[in-house]
């Protein structure tokens, strides 16, 4: 209880802005898929925080980050599964050599 | 319910079409003979109907009205009266002979032609007889389409009908979609697509820059069609570049659709409004018709000539709309000069879709025959084809406004009404009716029909192999002249049948604004 | 005698069937057709004698206000405008002239046309259509009760116009040898003009039929001129005038276009290209005297309407007849074709009847009409006659082997000489409308030419001052000298002398079919004027002069016989037309003309026709042409101009400013332009769509950081 | 709530669910490229109608005020029951618009799947839980649900637009459109922590209630977590700026694939868009509405501006779909629920929904008819089409003028609402920023058309375009033409499906 709710949605932010760097800024498509697991992770320490500080009587926030967490696990899942099938057809994991479309 | 005449009419071209289409495209004879019996229906239909019709014709006759979208409040709604009645006559008229005389001319692609130009008529008579705002703007936008394929695809490849056709479309389309927001504010404020109960109801008569708005975004879509300067350019283009009959229908019924709308819908709907811009639309109007008509002087290509002198003759309607709006007096003898006017605008139509439409046709004659329409590239053709110079020369002479002939009629009627009320506009206008007899005169009987003829000139345009019919013009061309001279010279001499319904609507409309 | 009445409406409607019957039906039947229009017209002749005979029979009452039929035929509005027909005194004199005349004219042209022959014109059925509707418009305009049917035969007559001076304005150069491309060439030309020129007066008339209905609600002739009705119109001011005048201006500007008053008589001599004698005798004796006739109908208008205090329009016709008759005369001096000396002279015998009108006579100037139009038909026919002689020998010289494939004029008076022998009746005839022409007594031309300055001079004489009249007296009296001077030239030229060429040497009588119809009308030239002579107390005048009465302001009463303006004018005549005789009888070839040294410089201005066609070329024709043009690049040259090209004409557009003008303003600046700036935005923007996911990305962190900017900024 | 109602309220869902995995089972007994496999589409077929049966039988049960579904009473949660969907006009509307997408997808895709693709069974399987997801998305009533189901929807749609593994396009959209979409819903679910955080409850109808209390401690956060939802549901939907994604992912699905895409999501992403705005948010109205004005005009316009540069037909209806989205949302803009009108802007987006449904379905149904035959979906592809097959050029000529909204065709009908309710509530600059739009976008529509009536071909042979093609394509056209000329029954089903929304505003 002595930790502040503005503290943790500092962290919560940090944590996400940082993800989302990762998203911008890595080449590597696993790096991405990792940005993008730390902006979800921001959320879900977000959801935990609201649910303890404001409405610590219902479990829904508790809830919802769980079920984030099986989302998240799901998505990995598939985009890894997609990252692969993409690496064997073009032998490079750096989204940036993916733009044979454009304009 | 009575006998559902303007259903018919409408709707027997559609289901032509659909037969056409779903006949196999190998017996093109076949093919031909089933849509022009498909139109023939129609044609007659409406010649019982106007004769019908015309003597109580200031009111909506033949009304038929059905629920059609309750929520939206549409309705099937179809009436006519002395203004649409020889509008729709003229339409199924000119599609008949169109498609008579394409039967005969148009080799390719034959089974798509035919359904097309069969759909385009319902559309355009559709036009012509709704009286529900939606109905008038789908059937406004169904003429649209097919007029879009014929230029397009049985163009000639030299006059870029593609381009043309895109251009034909966008510019419609254009006014099309202000007119349909206009008709949408008309609506929210009104609650009714009745176009005969909106006047009554004064549309946006609460936000006059609403109603400017509405009204200039109306008067575009009709001025793009009629076409009027300087929302002209499709026209030559498009006339240029469509085949035949489909300029003849160009000319001879689309123009026509803008400026019916202006008269059934932008002059009811908004009389102060356009009493107020009358002085501008006037304007327009003479620009019109007197640069449409210099620059039809300026013309090498017999086509875009006569598609320019459209644009001058549409301009005299224009000019006599204006002067049948610039007053709202409904006591003699201001009535009577605003009816004059506007039976004059009225008529004008149906005589430039009369002649006009005739003159296409024969453009098209010598096309088909030499298959140049350069005018330098002719000469002395009367001695060579004397039938069809006395056919030309009598539809010119139409067109010029010669007296004895439809285009006078109109002509007289247009001035006389602006004399009255806008005597400055109709004096300048005058000088258009001298432009006219000269480009007519100068390039079209001259250039074509008089002079020496060569026989080594044209040798290099003519090649007999192409052409399978007589050398002047054939009896299949004269048949489908023949009922375009006949109003002609009834028009011209005994106008009082056709005017007689006209004028009741006009002053029964006039008198009601 | 009303059952007679009820007939009228097929005056018109003969010849007119007559040409329908030959378009649609015989027109590849020459002597059919030949026949048919003769009996239309003679039909026509029949029945207008006949209702002159009962107009005469009726009586006093009926002559001036005559007889009507009326038909509904324009909707307007609450009214219905109506077209009629109507016989009254002035009608009757006209249907006495017009019919027969025109009988005279196809009987001649059957001989004329040359049918049977073996180069006989293979238009022969098309050119009998076409003067069957002339006569058509003519009897409709004759028997018009209002201005609609007037101006629709008048029309119709301008159309008739067009097609007879282009009659030869084509041919199959292989099978067409009686026409020569040159000629082609001129008849197209002369035909536009005719058109187009007597249209810009017809718009003009059209203008103020328009005016006229739109004030009085009516175009009768009856209704209009009720003095109430003249009194709204004078009431009403229409550009700082009263509206009667302008309207009467306006219709004015039709006659001046219709019967080639100065300034639109230019196109009257060109339109001597049409078939020799016939379209040129329309053009002489029946036709362009519908102007005249015109004016005679709205008479009261003129009168009506003041240009200022004490000047009515009717002034106005007065001046233009007088320059009119004065320029034709003088310009008539200085002519080689023997058909344009007579064009001319028309020119300024039309001036001479709407001088008469000018002055307020109706019958005076209607007098005139009629005997003019006598005795020029039967002018213009001998000049056919002799023009046909000329051409005869030229191929007679030809098979002889004289003046082979020399080119030369048929109508060129220089070349003839001596024909008074070669051409004894035609000669005869032509000496006869000759003098009818100078005005000699007793033919025709003096009575009424001497009504005309008579009535002038009594005007001056009962005001005294140097007024109007006067100048109109002395115009028309100088008229008259200048009148015999060209006669007598013309006739030294052609009859006396030796020929100066081949083809007049081998000329001779053409055949009787012609020269009947010359012998008649050479009757009527002697012996028509006595139908208004003073001492048979004017008959004319009691027949046709009350026919304005309904209006008020139109007098008419005789003026009495005036020897000493009867006296003058014929001194002035005879002395003229021995001066051009004696100058010209002997007259060489190559020799330099005796007006030519004479009048030195003037000369060749009367030869170049004061240069007022070249005027009119330079000062409208090319501008409206120029004008045509440039309308035509601001639309349509940007199709010829590929679209780069607009890259080259911006570089020149400074230097000149046409140029930008030319490139198709509306259409490549904001139509193309606009699609242009579409294309081009699209373009730009699909760049964004750069491939790479993670600037897609960037684009959506930019645009949160942005909306939630945009939050706290607000 | 006991379990057979409940049963009985998730009827759709369950045959969908049921369907997809009878398809998934009857794949692994049945040989791959086994003649018994085409069965597997008719499976699919039949499941997708039984689902349009099951909705309208269901339909009455749901009452005026629609129907809650909770799958846990109260206790659990710790408050009273929590609603996590609901069966109301707007989730039904959705079922049935799930169904029509779902057959009119599986009918076109028949042969393309037959020659192209591998795994056939997986494939429709994964297409019908997309449109399992569909429903679920557009029936959910919470926070919590709303995210799962559009995760779900997103998951199926990224591993069918790199079905293609062999194509080098087709993985590399798909790894694009991953990449994207899980980083959008990221930041969308972010959005949903700092609105939960500020209202302390996931339920929509509970945020509402919350935040008109106006005791909210931290007010401030909803802006910011109504942007970041944008986000995730603008991606969704394709709107500009978060539309990058929608053309390489569109260009390289395999095309029944691009079909759905670009119908399905968009549908779903507009039907949470509603509920979300209108239910949880409508105290932030002004907020709302300038944001999403402002999206509506720079979507149409860019969406239109840039279509005008493609060569390929599949990009091209990528790009138009997105102006597309733009004249829907004027709908949504332009709101005007408590008006006693024929258009309430809502009523106005859905029949542009289904209208866009048949048309944009039906030309892409064309589009795989001519890759079937030409093997490439590039404009020259098109080229004298009439000739070579004037059944499929008329349709296409049909929803091209549909998508450009020329009557009488369903296009028409949709704008007529939208562009309807702009004018009601006096937005004229968005109206007619409409249509211009409309205009511009007729120069790449005709690119097609031009092609196909005046273009020549290389290829002159007639073909044909299967069975299965011709009646989606078929069916599609009729309900084109029947959207305009008959058009009552849909304006009904339209009003009625929103009123509740709109009557909860």
């Amino acid at each position: 209880m002595a930790i502040p709710l503005p503290w943790w949605l500092t962290v919560a932010a940090a944590l996400f802005a940082i993800g989302l760097y990762g998203v911008l800024s890595r080449r590597n498509a696993i790096g991405v898929l990792l940005g993008i697991e730390l902006m979800l992770n921001a959320a879900n320490i977000n959801l935990v925080a609201f649910w303890r500080y404001i409405t610590p009587q219902a479990l829904t926030g508790q809830v919802f980050a769980i079920f984030v967490i099986g989302i998240a696990a799901a998505e990995a899942a598939a985009g890894l599964a997609i990252i692969i099938s993409a690496y064997r057809r073009r032998r490079t994991v750096v989204v940036d050599e993916l733009d044979t479309m454009r304009w | 319910m009575n006998f559902p005449f303007l259903t018919l009419i409408t709707f027997i071209p559609l289901l032509g079409a659909v037969v056409v289409a779903l006949m196999p495209g190998k017996h093109e004879r076949a093919l031909k003979l089933v849509a022009v019996l498909f139109s023939v229906p129609s044609l007659v239909l409406a010649l019982i109907a106007w004769l019908l019709s015309a003597q109580a014709a200031g009111e909506m006759q033949l009304l038929e009205e059905a629920v059609w979208i309750p929520t939206l409040n549409a309705y099937y709604r179809v009436g006519v009266d002395g203004i649409s009645l020889p509008l729709v006559f003229l339409t199924t008229l000119l599609t008949t002979l169109s498609l008579f005389y394409s039967a005969y001319t148009i080799k390719k692609r034959v089974k798509e032609f035919f359904a097309l130009f069969l759909l385009l008529e319902t559309g355009m008579i559709g036009v012509f007889v709704a009286l529900d705002l939606i109905l008038f703007y789908i059937f406004w936008e169904v003429g649209l389409v097919p007029m879009f394929l014929l230029i397009g695809i049985w163009g000639q490849p030299q006059d870029r009908p593609q381009y043309s056709a895109i251009k034909f479309f966008l510019y419609t389309l254009v006014g099309s979609v202000a007119m349909l927001l206009a008709f949408i504010a008309i609506y929210l404020t009104t609650g009714t697509w009745n176009i005969l109960q909106i006047p009554s109801l004064k549309p946006l008569a609460g936000n006059p820059a609403l109603a400017i708005a509405a009204f200039w975004a109306i008067f575009l879509a009709f001025a793009i069609k009629v076409p009027s300067w300087p929302f002209h350019t499709w026209l030559p283009d498009a006339h240029t570049a469509a085949p035949t009959a489909g300029s003849v229908v160009l000319a001879g019924v689309l123009l026509k659709l803008g400026g019916y709308g202006m008269i059934r819908i932008l002059l009811p709907f908004f009389p102060d409004l356009f009493r107020q811009f009358a002085p501008w639309i006037g304007v327009l109007a003479l620009i019109s018709m007197i640069y449409g008509a210099l620059v039809s002087m300026a013309q090498w290509d017999l086509k875009r000539l006569i598609a320019y002198s459209s644009v001058s003759h549409m301009g005299f309607f224009m000019l006599g709309l204006v002067a049948a709006a610039a007053s709202l007096d409904v006591a003699n003898p201001v009535l009577n000069s605003r009816a004059i006017a506007l039976n004059g605008a009225v008529l004008q139509m149906f005589n430039h879709g009369i002649i006009t439409g005739g003159l296409f046709f024969l453009v098209g004659v010598i096309y088909e025959r030499t298959h140049t329409r350069d005018l330098k590239a002719f000469g002395g053709l009367s001695a060579k084809m004397p039938v069809y110079y006395g056919v030309m020369l009598m539809t010119a002479l139409a067109s010029l406004g010669l007296p004895g002939l439809a285009g006078f009629i109109s002509e007289f009627m247009v001035f006389r009404g602006a004399f009255a009320l806008i005597p400055t506009y109709a004096i300048i206008g005058i000088v258009a009716i001298v432009l006219g007899a000269a480009y007519i005169l100068w390039k079209i009987i001259q250039h074509v029909f008089l002079g020496e003829f060569s026989e080594e000139r044209w040798q290099k345009i003519f090649n007999p192999a192409h052409w399978h019919f007589s050398l002047d013009m054939a009896r299949f061309e004269v048949i489908t002249m023949a009922p375009l001279l006949f109003f002609m010279v009834l028009v011209g001499v005994y106008p009082a049948p056709v005017l007689n319904g006209i004028n009741a609507a006009t002053t029964a409309l006039l008198a009601g604004l | 005698m009303e059952f007679i009445f009820n007939l009228t409406p097929l005056i018109p409607l003969f010849p007119l069937l007559a040409f329908a019957i030959i378009v649609l039906f015989t027109h590849r039947h020459n002597r059919l057709s030949s026949s048919i229009a003769i009996g239309g017209i003679a039909l026509s002749t029949a029945l207008g004698w006949t209702l002159v005979l009962a107009t005469i029979l009726s009586g006093e009452h009926a002559w001036a206000e005559g007889w009507q039929l009326r038909v509904p035929w324009l909707p307007a509005g609450t009214t219905v405008l109506e077209l009629g027909f109507a016989v009254d005194g002035f009608t009757a004199a006209m249907l006495f002239m017009v019919p027969f005349v025109c009988l005279m004219i196809f009987i001649y042209s059957q001989g004329y046309m040359k049918l049977g022959q073996p180069d006989q014109d293979p238009r022969y059925a098309r050119f009998f259509a076409y003067i069957s509707l002339f006569a058509a418009g003519m009897l409709g305009l004759v028997v018009a009760r209002d201005l609609v049917l007037l101006f629709i035969s008048w029309e119709v007559m301008g159309l008739c116009s067009y097609l007879l001076i282009g009659f030869w304005s084509f041919r199959k150069a292989d099978s067409e040898h009686h026409i020569d491309a040159a000629q082609v060439v001129r008849a197209r030309q002369a035909a536009l003009k005719a058109f187009i020129t007597t249209r810009i007066g017809d718009v003009l008339l059209f203008s103020g039929i328009a005016l006229l209905y739109s004030y009085t609600g009516t175009l009768t002739f009856r209704e209009l001129f009720r003095p109430e009705t003249l009194e709204t119109l004078q009431a009403i001011s229409l550009l700082g005038m009263p509206a009667v005048t302008v309207i009467a201006l306006l219709v004015f500007g039709g006659a001046v276009g219709k019967s080639a008053q100065f300034p639109l008589h230019v196109w009257l001599p060109d339109a001597m290209e049409g078939p020799t004698p016939v379209s040129a005798l329309i053009h002489a004796a029946t036709m362009v005297a519908a102007g005249v006739y015109l004016v005679a109908r709205t008479l009261p208008l003129f009168i009506a309407g003041f240009v200022v205090a004490d000047a009515p329009a009717l002034h106005w016709v007065a001046v233009i007849g007088a320059i009119t008759a004065l320029l034709g005369a003088t310009v008539g001096l200085a002519q080689d074709d023997i058909k344009r000396v007579l064009a001319y002279s028309t020119i300024s015998q039309l001036g001479y009847m709407m001088m008469g009108l000018g002055l307020g006579s109706l019958v005076a100037g209607i007098f005139h009409l009629l005997t003019h139009a006598f005795f020029k038909a039967l002018l213009f026919l001998s000049a056919g006659s002799v023009i046909h002689g000329v051409e005869h020998g030229a191929h007679i010289a030809a098979h002889n082997g004289h003046g082979h494939g020399e080119h030369f004029s048929p109508n060129d008076m220089k070349i003839m000489g001596g024909l008074r022998h070669r051409m004894p009746r035609t000669f005869v005839a032509y000496l006869a409308g000759a003098l009818a022409l100078v005005g000699i007594v007793p033919f025709a031309g003096f009575w009424s030419k001497d009504e005309i300055l008579a009535e002038a001079f009594h005007l001056w004489r009962a005001d005294g001052t140097l007024n109007l009249p006067f100048w109109v007296w002395l115009a028309g009296t100088l008229g008259a000298f200048f009148t015999a001077l060209y006669m007598g030239r013309q006739l030294g030229l052609v009859f006396w002398g030796e020929p100066r060429h081949a083809a007049a040497r081998h000329a001779h009588e053409s055949p009787s079919s012609m020269t009947v119809p010359l012998i008649v009308l050479a009757l009527f030239a002697l012996l028509f004027g006595f139908v208004n002579a003073p001492f048979l107390g004017n008959p004319l005048h009691h027949l046709m002069g009350n026919v304005h009465e309904v209006s008020e302001v139109v007098h008419a009463e005789a003026i009495p016989f005036n020897p000493t303006v009867a006296g003058i004018s014929t001194v002035l005549a005879v002395a003229g037309l021995l001066l051009g005789w004696s100058l010209y009888r002997n007259y060489r070839a190559g020799q330099v003309e005796p007006f030519q040294a004479a009048l030195g410089p003037v000369f060749t201005v009367l030869r170049n026709k004061y240069y007022i066609d070249d005027l009119y070329q330079w000062a409208i024709i090319r501008p409206a042409v120029w004008l045509a043009n440039f309308c035509f690049n601001i639309d349509d040259r940007w199709i010829i101009d590929p679209f780069v090209d607009l890259v080259g004409a911006a570089g020149r557009a400074a230097s000149d400013i046409a140029r930008v003008l030319d490139s198709g303003v509306i259409d490549r600046w904001f139509v193309e332009g606009t699609a242009q700036l579409f294309n081009a935005a699209g373009r730009w923007l699909r760049y964004s769509e750069t491939g790479h996911v993670q600037n897609y990305l960037l684009v959506v962190a930019v645009t949160i950081l942005l909306l939630l900017g945009l939050y706290l900024y607000f | 709530m006991t379990l057979t109602q409940l049963l009985v309220l998730l009827l759709p869902e369950l045959v969908l669910t049921l369907t997809a995995l009878v398809v998934l089972g009857l794949d692994m007994i049945w040989r791959n490229g086994s003649w018994s496999q085409r069965f597997l589409l008719w499976i699919a077929l039949i499941g997708s109608v039984i689902l349009i049966a099951v909705t309208v039988l269901i339909w009455p049960l749901t009452g005026t005020g629609g129907l809650p579904i909770a799958f846990a009473t109260g206790k659990d949660f710790g408050g009273d029951q929590v609603p996590m969907m609901a069966l109301d006009p707007l989730a039904l509307f959705f079922k049935l618009f799930t169904a029509l997408v779902l057959i009119l997808v599986l009918l076109a895709s028949g042969d393309y799947v037959r020659v192209r693709i591998r795994f056939r069974g997986e494939f429709y399987a994964l297409i019908l839980f997309g449109g399992l997801a569909m429903m679920l998305s557009a029936a959910a009533t919470n926070l919590l649900m709303i995210y799962l189901s559009l995760e779900f929807l997103s998951i199926t749609s990224y591993l069918l637009t790199g079905y293609l593994r062999e194509d080098e396009r087709s993985t590399e959209g798909a790894v694009k459109y991953f990449v994207y979409g899980a980083t959008a819903s990221a930041v969308m679910l972010y959005g949903f922590s700092l609105l939960y955080g500020a209202t302390g409850t996931l339920d929509l109808a509970g945020i509402a209630t919350v935040l008109m209390g106006g005791m909210v401690p931290v007010h401030w956060l909803v802006y910011p977590a109504l942007i970041m939802v944008l986000v995730g549901l603008g991606f969704k939907i394709a709107l500009v700026p978060f539309h990058q994604w929608a053309p390489d992912a569109y260009e390289g699905a395999p095309t029944p694939v691009t079909a759905f895409l670009s119908v399905g999501p968009k549908a779903a992403g507009f039907a949470v868009l509603m509920r979300l705005l209108l239910t949880a948010l409508p105290g932030f109205q002004l907020d709302w509405i300038a944001v999403l004005a402002g999206i509506a005009i720079v979507t149409m316009t860019l969406g239109n501006l840039v279509a005008l540069w493609q060569s390929n037909v599949k990009r091209l209806l990528a790009y138009s779909s997105i102006a597309q989205a733009g004249y829907m949302l004027i709908g949504l803009v332009a709101l005007a629920p408590e008006a006693q009108s024929w258009t309430t802007g809502l009523n106005g987006l859905l029949l542009y929904l289904l209208a866009y449904l048949f048309t944009n379905l039906g030309a892409f149904a064309v589009v795989i008819a001519v890759e079937n035959h030409a093997g490439s979906a590039q404009l020259d592809a098109f080229a004298g089409l009439m000739r070579r097959n004037p059944f499929l050029a008329i349709t296409m000529f049909l929803f091209l003028l549909s998508l450009i909204g020329i009557p009488p065709t369903a296009g028409f009908v949709g704008k007529l609402f939208v562009f309807g309710a702009a004018i009601q509530r006096q937005m004229i600059m968005l109206a007619v920023v409409g249509i211009v739009n409309s205009v511009i976008s007729v120069y790449y529509y005709y690119a097609i058309m031009r092609q196909m009536f005046f273009g020549e071909a290389v290829d002159t042979s007639p073909f044909d375009e299967g069975p299965g093609l011709r009646v989606a394509v078929g069916v599609a056209a009729v309900m084109v033409l029947m959207m305009a000329l008959y058009a009552e029954p849909f304006i009904r089903l339209a009003s009625e499906s929103v009123s509740l929304l709109a009557a909860s505003f």
